[in-house]
């Protein structure tokens, strides 16, 4: 085992009513990462994450934390703590008793207490709001204090379930970075939920894509982004053409009555298999340099650039290109093998 | 939100015109002096006098105020409990204990006085003398009285309390009581550090509601009083005899005192709400 | 004011025993300490040191439903002389030590040893009194007043008559109407009576036991049957009010105050006696309420206003002419109050349709909530 | 969320002594004579007071309509002003049911009264007097004056949930005045209007406080007929156990019907 | 006056308790336009579609539809017809009487009706709903229906306020593409309100830029993104670097220590401005190549490019770019002369 593992999941399975929610899932996480589980909703991220903080008990499985078994720990004797998705505020006390709530508990010294407490609402951005009535905070202020409390403990591990799920977009930008920077600031472990992709990406060291309660891929965003292991990860990160192919053997593949060079190998040959390409990764060319041809039946201008419909060889691709072809017009189309990501077909798709 | 029609003002000040004239006529009347319900002689002060060297209202309004008390701390104590432990319960074993818990709310209350009435003289007759030759005292509520007024009022209102403290119980953020244990909380410390800090507005405000229910209270009291009586029960005998304005000077006391406990627990309220909506505002201009 | 009674009697003797007596007597039967009157209650307690929990009632029948009901631990009652009869013979009332009450031997021998009370164990005469018929001078013509009883049933007062809210003294003023019995001893007596009533309710206004003191002294109603003294308190409130005692004759009521045998506080109950029958109290009662009193010496201290007024000292013609109320068997007893109930809940207008319309009204709503109900179950079934 | 189900017990040993063993005591009565044998007399016997239980039932019907009338647009005005003018005026509406009610109903007796101040007022006009008081009318009106919140509060509760949108978009697609009334607002005031006329019908059908002090006691009602037997003339508690029974059956029907479920009966408490 | 004017604006003012909330707006929209509001929460937006729809009376100004004046016209006789935000569905009707109450007030024989609903309801892709109650419909399907409650009525312009904005990402951008074709196979006038930038570019013919109770912008998507008439419309339309300059002269511009060449004229001489340029606008090359030098703070993967901010010149740059370059590394930026807007300096800015 790696020996600065700080958490790890072994076989989780949990049921809620007979219906299964994780589904026998293993996980390493590793000390002062920033993890993220992005999934799509009702996907057992929030399980996952409770799984951890120990507010349910896995029908199975086991949870290590430091190397030792916690499955059966309650919550208030694990060194860990949450931040839960609307923040969760003591309403009845004011900003400096929520953050000081958890030493409190510790019968910490009363000096030592506000030292902490000070430094920890400095370290969120909250100083001089230690008197406040945790109402008449913004949502973004809120959420700052829910983070205090649950640092001011020293927590080894910090689990945070869709923290800026309520905010507003520009808020939410603003407290990324504040999120990372705190995260790095302290040095410590942070388990983090969403199920926005850009958020993902943007934040984290190692990003654990779920789906329906089993775990699709585990990476760095990058990795996730660019080589997604199967057609859900691909199609849930970024927008993609997902078509099938037929790989005829190692580096060549066929697909859209083409063949097309690629950098994939060790499948079987005649496999069929699916072929992810990002929408910006195909190249509009005068139809006789193309190696496909479409008919545009659409554009949109989205800003930064088009996005185009077209249809060629009976499929509906989606181009995204800061040139537009006019609708109607014939275009060819080119992929290089680089940009071409192939993989086994799975059931669902 | 569009301004009101002067048709709509009309129907308003019409409606509430009904509610307050007999107030009004009462409150005029107490200031009147002659006896005389209906006829204005002149200004006097003197039914106010009366009223506080009137002894048989007085007892009667410190019965009233100690039933009240009483009865309602005992109610909210007992409601609050139980609402927990409603609220604990089993979906099926629940939904029958809150049918049972309506019926006081339901039934006409001239139902719940007579059948506590019945209750007691059951006791009475019946069970008290069995009771002591079991114990081996003596067991008895000898007759109505202050011990029958209160089991009666704690009766009527601790549904109340139930259906004031449950729901906020339901509403209660699962994920504070979390957040709680998160922190360190035992699930004990957690119930009274972080829960029933919670509920307290609840509760207190059950607590208000069984104190004017109680108070206010006259069937109920009516049939399981004995010879004790309570300051609706004195009313009520003060309106079958020569009726004195001295009704109407209590009456004139006891509209101001509720609307002075109004206005200044609702000044509180509203004061509060406008100083954090003020914080809240302020916080917004400043991202 | 101080008090005078007299010496020898120790009324000190329970000062420190903390002793709560209920007293449940008739309201407005007592002077109270208005209008510069004694009040009787304060100055037994600044006397005596026990403290006294005076609450009133207004029939005998309620009194009697509260008693047997266990719903008070009452010390001293003052319930009416066929009540006082009914009680004897259910034992509820305790037999009095006389020792205890000297003064009852001012109580003047006629009310003694009545019918109610036969051998004179159980009660001490309060008051006694007649009933009369109270009209309102500026609404009643003085020459309809030679109708007696009958005034009661004028359709020419329709609206404006009072009724007594209490079965035995209506049905009483109802015989001497018809010359029956004012004792019935026969269901037929009885059914006749109602009948009687039934044809009355038309022109009744409410029937009203103590209400009527504010009801007549405001000028609500015309006529009203009541106890004499109180006609009497309503007189000198309201000049307009005149009372008379129909030629026919009249019910003679005695009160007297008694112990039920649940009591706890016997001897303080029989000196709470002793103290009402004590002169300048009797007197002091006598006066503010209006009542005449059976205590010997009473009379001859009243003013003159009050002690010729016939309608409180009648002459020996009136009197002959007045019975009193005697115990009726258990079956007259409930007939009667069968017979009341059905009185008062009898309506001559339109109990035709009345029914079948409020049903229609109730199978409406039934099927009403009925269907909205399934629609309700069913659009949650998705 | 904090569990703990032992709680619940010194609830549910009182509820059983002091709700549950008193009704079944009722019912006891009800079916046995003085001597304890059963007997089905009692219950039978009520047919004689059926003109009581048709009056009861009509004058409870008028008053609730009458107050449904009254509080229905009431409500809605209410639940369409401002939020800090609402919490004003639903304080206002409840502020009356703060005086004891003996003393208003009182109150309406030196009004209604033929020599009471309408009268007087009208006799300035050279009008009436008429005979207010002691008619079933003035009955009527006190149940409406007294329980006329009971009605507006519900009614209010659920109409300040209704979404001025909704009404908009009935507007929108072609609904005047009239239809929005039938076609939206009431139906989906349904609930209100049904807690609101339980609210009112119940209290309503057993007083016996308005009956004696603005009838006159010439039109009982069923609560006067019950409070008669067990502390008035009549004094027989298995005729008003009977008489207990059968209101509590009818007023139990009444909810059967119109009380959806038990959140409802939260809300409105 | 234009012949296929549908609804005209004239003057329109709208108080709110003394606060005016539409500072005399006009506005033209022709028939069979697909119109967008577009602006900050609180500009006047829903304001001005319920003054079209007749649920407000301006205080001053008029509203005219196909040439008729309707300022004083009650909601319930016009033919305009309106998608709540909160869809406001009748919640006591299923899905078919909630797309027939309007019909049903017409009085429409039975089958006529019955043909008109289930016809609208094929449209919006609901066949089989009929009977359902609306709660417990998706957010997306609850839109459908308010959409088909509104169509059916066969109304000239339909007014949406926001339509979309309860509804998840993934499901918005289906419904865009849903309502525009609806729009399209109708061939009615579309007056949509939204705050989402992207969204009034992706649908719209016509988009009305809106801020403070008054009209900032009128033109069509690409109008609007590419000629930002103020610094305002430029920032609330995609990111912008927004700096101040001096202009020079006609065609040259002062800005990061820098002159640079433009394609804007007509400004006084030394004028100060506002100079606009577009994140994606940026050319990063190596420094020596730079007009302008920086260097690079903070990158942030964003799955399709990166964006990167850029200290320069004593101004943060937000540069995005498929290409990264590693934090704290000196870097080159250039500005194509077509990338440069310039503005008049506005009091806010
Ligand atoms: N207490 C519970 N009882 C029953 N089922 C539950 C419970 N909590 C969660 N579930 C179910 O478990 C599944 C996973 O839920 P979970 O909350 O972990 O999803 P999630 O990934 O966090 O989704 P979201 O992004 O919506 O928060 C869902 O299908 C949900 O319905
Ligand atoms: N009924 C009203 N009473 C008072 N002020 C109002 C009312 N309706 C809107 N306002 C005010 O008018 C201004 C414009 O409101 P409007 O609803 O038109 O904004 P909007 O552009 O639709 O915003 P959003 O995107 O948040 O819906 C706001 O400042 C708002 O507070
Ligand atoms: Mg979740
Ligand atoms: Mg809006």
């Amino acid at each position: 085992m790696d020996n600065n593992l700080i958490v790890s999941l072994k076989n989780i399975v949990v049921d809620f009513d007979g219906q299964t929610v994780l589904t026998g899932l293993s996980l390493d996480i590793h000390d002062k990462e920033f993890v993220t589980f992005l999934g799509p909703s009702g996907c057992g991220k929030t399980t996952t994450l409770r799984v951890i903080g120990g507010f349910i008990e896995p029908k199975s499985g086991n949870v290590f934390f430091d190397g030792k078994d916690i499955t059966r720990l309650p919550p208030y004797k694990r060194h860990v703590n949450t931040v839960f998705q609307k923040y969760a505020l003591f309403p009845h006390l004011n900003v400096f008793e929520n953050v000081a709530f958890g030493l409190r508990l510790q019968k910490m010294d009363e000096k030592e207490l506000r030292k902490r407490v000070l430094e920890m609402l400095e370290l969120v951005g909250l100083k001089g709001f230690e008197r406040r009535n945790t109402l008449t905070l913004s949502g973004g202020q809120q959420q700052r204090v829910a983070i205090a409390r649950a640092l001011v403990n020293h927590p080894r591990v910090l689990l945070l379930d869709e923290p800026l799920g309520a905010l507003d977009l520009k808020l939410r930008k603003e407290m990324q970075i504040e999120l990372k920077r705190i995260q790095q600031s302290l040095d410590i472990t942070f388990i983090y939920v969403t199920h926005d992709q850009e958020e993902a990406l943007t934040m984290s060291d190692t990003v654990v894509v779920m789906n329906k309660g089993a775990i699709q891929q585990i990476g760095s965003p990058q990795d996730i982004y660019n080589e997604p292991e199967n057609a859900f990860v691909a199609d849930f990160i970024g927008e993609s053409n997902i078509i099938d192919g037929i790989m005829q053997r190692d580096f060549y593949v066929e697909f859209a009555g083409q063949e097309f060079v690629c950098v994939d190998k060790g499948f079987e040959r005649n496999e069929i298999v699916e072929v992810i390409v990002r929408p910006e990764d195909i190249q509009i060319v005068p139809p006789i340099q193309g190696q496909i041809t479409g008919i545009v039946e659409n554009v949109i201008f989205k800003g930064v650039h088009f996005e185009m419909h077209v249809k060629a060889a009976n499929t509906e691709w989606i181009i995204q290109s800061t040139q537009a072809a006019p609708v109607g017009e014939m275009i060819g189309m080119r992929i290089g093998p680089d940009e071409i990501h192939i993989m086994h077909r799975t059931e669902e798709s | 939100m569009r301004k009101m029609r002067w048709y709509q003002r009309v129907y308003m000040v019409a409606i509430f015109g009904f509610l307050y004239i007999p107030i009004a006529v009462l409150i005029a009347f107490s200031f009147n002096e002659s006896k005389s319900r209906t006829v204005f002689t002149n200004f006097t002060f003197n039914w106010y006098k009366n009223l506080f060297s009137n002894e048989m209202i007085l007892k009667s309004l410190a019965v009233s105020l100690v039933i009240a008390f009483i009865s309602a701390t005992v109610a909210t104590v007992l409601g609050t409990t139980a609402a927990i432990g409603i609220n604990s319960l089993k979906k099926r074993t629940r939904t029958v204990v809150m049918g049972i818990s309506y019926v006081p709310v339901i039934d006409p209350e001239i139902i719940t006085g007579v059948s506590m009435m019945l209750l007691f003289v059951v006791f009475n007759t019946q069970i008290s003398s069995v009771l002591s030759s079991i114990l081996g005292f003596e067991v008895s509520m000898n007759s109505f009285g202050i011990t029958t007024l209160l089991i009666a009022h704690i009766t009527f209102n601790v549904p109340y309390v139930i259906f004031s403290v449950g729901p906020k119980l339901r509403q209660l953020d699962r994920h504070v009581y979390e957040a709680a244990l998160d922190l360190g909380c035992n699930p004990r410390q957690a119930f009274f550090k972080v829960v029933l800090p919670e509920l307290t507005p609840a509760i207190f405000s059950s607590f208000l509601i069984c104190l004017t229910y109680s108070i206010d209270d006259f069937i109920i009291s009516y049939f399981t009083s004995g010879t004790v009586q309570t300051l609706p029960i004195a009313i009520y005998s003060m309106t079958k005899k020569k009726v004195s304005p001295e009704i109407n000077a209590l009456s004139a006391i006891m509209f101001a005192v509720i609307l002075s406990i109004i206005l200044v627990s609702n000044g509180i309220d509203s004061r509060r709400e406008k100083r954090l909506s003020r914080a809240a505002r302020a916080e917004e201009g400043k991202l | 004011a101080e008090v005078d009674v007299k010496s020898g009697y120790d009324y000190t003797r329970f000062k420190n025993d903390k002793i709560t007596l209920n007293v449940y007597n008739w309201g407005e039967y007592i002077s109270n300490g208005n209008d510069d009157s004694v009040d009787v209650i304060d100055e037994f307690q600044k006397l005596t040191g026990i403290t006294v929990n005076y609450t009133t009632f207004d029939t005998n029948e309620s009194l009697y439903a509260k008693l047997k009901s266990g719903g008070g631990n009452y010390d001293v009652i003052i319930p009416s002389d066929y009540m006082i009869g009914k009680m004897v013979k259910e034992d509820m009332l305790a037999e009095l030590d006389f020792a205890n009450i000297p003064n009852a031997s001012l109580i003047g021998d006629s009310y003694k040893k009545s019918d109610y009370d036969s051998e004179n164990k159980y009660s001490v005469a309060y008051m006694w009194g007649l009933i009369g018929i109270v009209y309102n001078k500026t609404m009643v013509d003085e020459g309809d007043l030679a109708e007696g009883w009958g005034l009661l049933w004028d359709e020419q007062y329709a609206g404006q008559i009072l009724m007594f809210n209490n079965s035995r003294d209506a049905f009483g003023i109802t015989s001497m109407l018809i010359g029956s019995e004012i004792n019935p001893t026969a269901q037929a007596e009885i059914d006749a009576c109602a009948e009687k009533l039934k044809a009355q309710k038309s022109v009744v206004q409410a029937y009203v036991m103590d209400e009527i003191f504010d009801k007549m002294g405001g000028g609500e109603a015309a006529l009203a049957p009541y106890y004499a003294g109180d006609g009497i308190t309503m007189m000198q409130d309201n000049p307009d009010l005149g009372m008379f005692i129909p030629q026919e004759g009249s019910n003679l009521y005695i009160d007297a105050m008694c112990i039920p045998k649940t009591s706890k506080n016997k001897q303080a109950a029989e000196m709470f006696i002793n103290f009402m029958c004590e002169t300048s109290i009797a007197l002091a009662n006598a006066e503010y309420i209006c009542y005449s009193s059976p205590q010997i010496e009473v009379p001859a201290l009243l003013d003159e206003e009050y002690s010729q007024n016939p309608m409180m000292y009648p002459d020996e013609d009136m009197l002959s002419r007045c019975t009193t109320y005697s115990v009726l068997s258990d079956e007259i007893n409930s007939a009667m109050d069968l017979a009341w109930s059905e009185v008062r809940s009898f309506d001559t207008s339109g109990n035709g349709w009345l029914m079948p319309v409020a049903l229609v009204l109730m199978l409406a709503i039934s099927i009403f909530g009925f269907v909205r109900k399934w629609k309700k179950e069913h659009r949650n079934d998705y | 969320m904090f569990k703990k189900r032992s709680l619940a017990a010194p609830y549910l040993v009182w509820m059983v002594a002091f709700i549950a063993v008193p009704l079944v005591i009722v019912v006891y009565f009800a079916f046995t004579d003085k001597t304890g044998a059963f007997t089905l007399e009692n219950i039978m016997s009520l047919g004689m007071y059926t003109t009581v239980f048709v009056r009861s039932i009509l004058l409870a019907i008028v008053a609730t309509v009458v107050c449904l009338v009254l509080a229905f647009p009431l409500s809605y005005m209410l639940s369409r002003m401002h939020t800090s003018t609402q919490s004003m005026m639903t304080m206002l509406v409840m502020l009356p049911m703060w005086m004891n009610f003996l003393l208003r109903t009182y109150a309406w007796m030196s009004l209604l009264e033929n020599n009471g101040l309408i009268n007087r007022f009208l006799g300035v006009f050279g009008i009436g007097p008429f005979q207010m008081i002691n008619t079933s009318g003035a009955v009527v009106l006190g149940m409406v004056y007294n329980y006329l919140p009971y009605m507006i509060l519900p009614l209010y509760t659920i109409m300040v949930k209704i979404d001025s949108s909704v009404i908009e978009a009935a507007q929108d697609l072609g609904a005047n005045m009239f239809s929005v009334l039938f076609r939206v607002l009431i139906p989906l005031s349904m609930d209100g209007i049904t807690t609101g006329i339980t609210m009112v019908f119940v209290p309503s059908i057993s007083t016996f406080i308005i009956s004696r002090m603005l009838g006159g006691g010439s039109n009982l009602l069923i609560g006067d007929l019950i409070e008669l037997q067990f502390l008035g003339n009549s004094y027989n508690y298995n005729l008003g156990s009977a008489m207990s029974l059968v209101l509590m059956v009818i007023v139990l029907m009444c909810m059967s019907f119109t009380t959806a479920d038990t959140e409802e009966m939260e809300a409105m408490v």
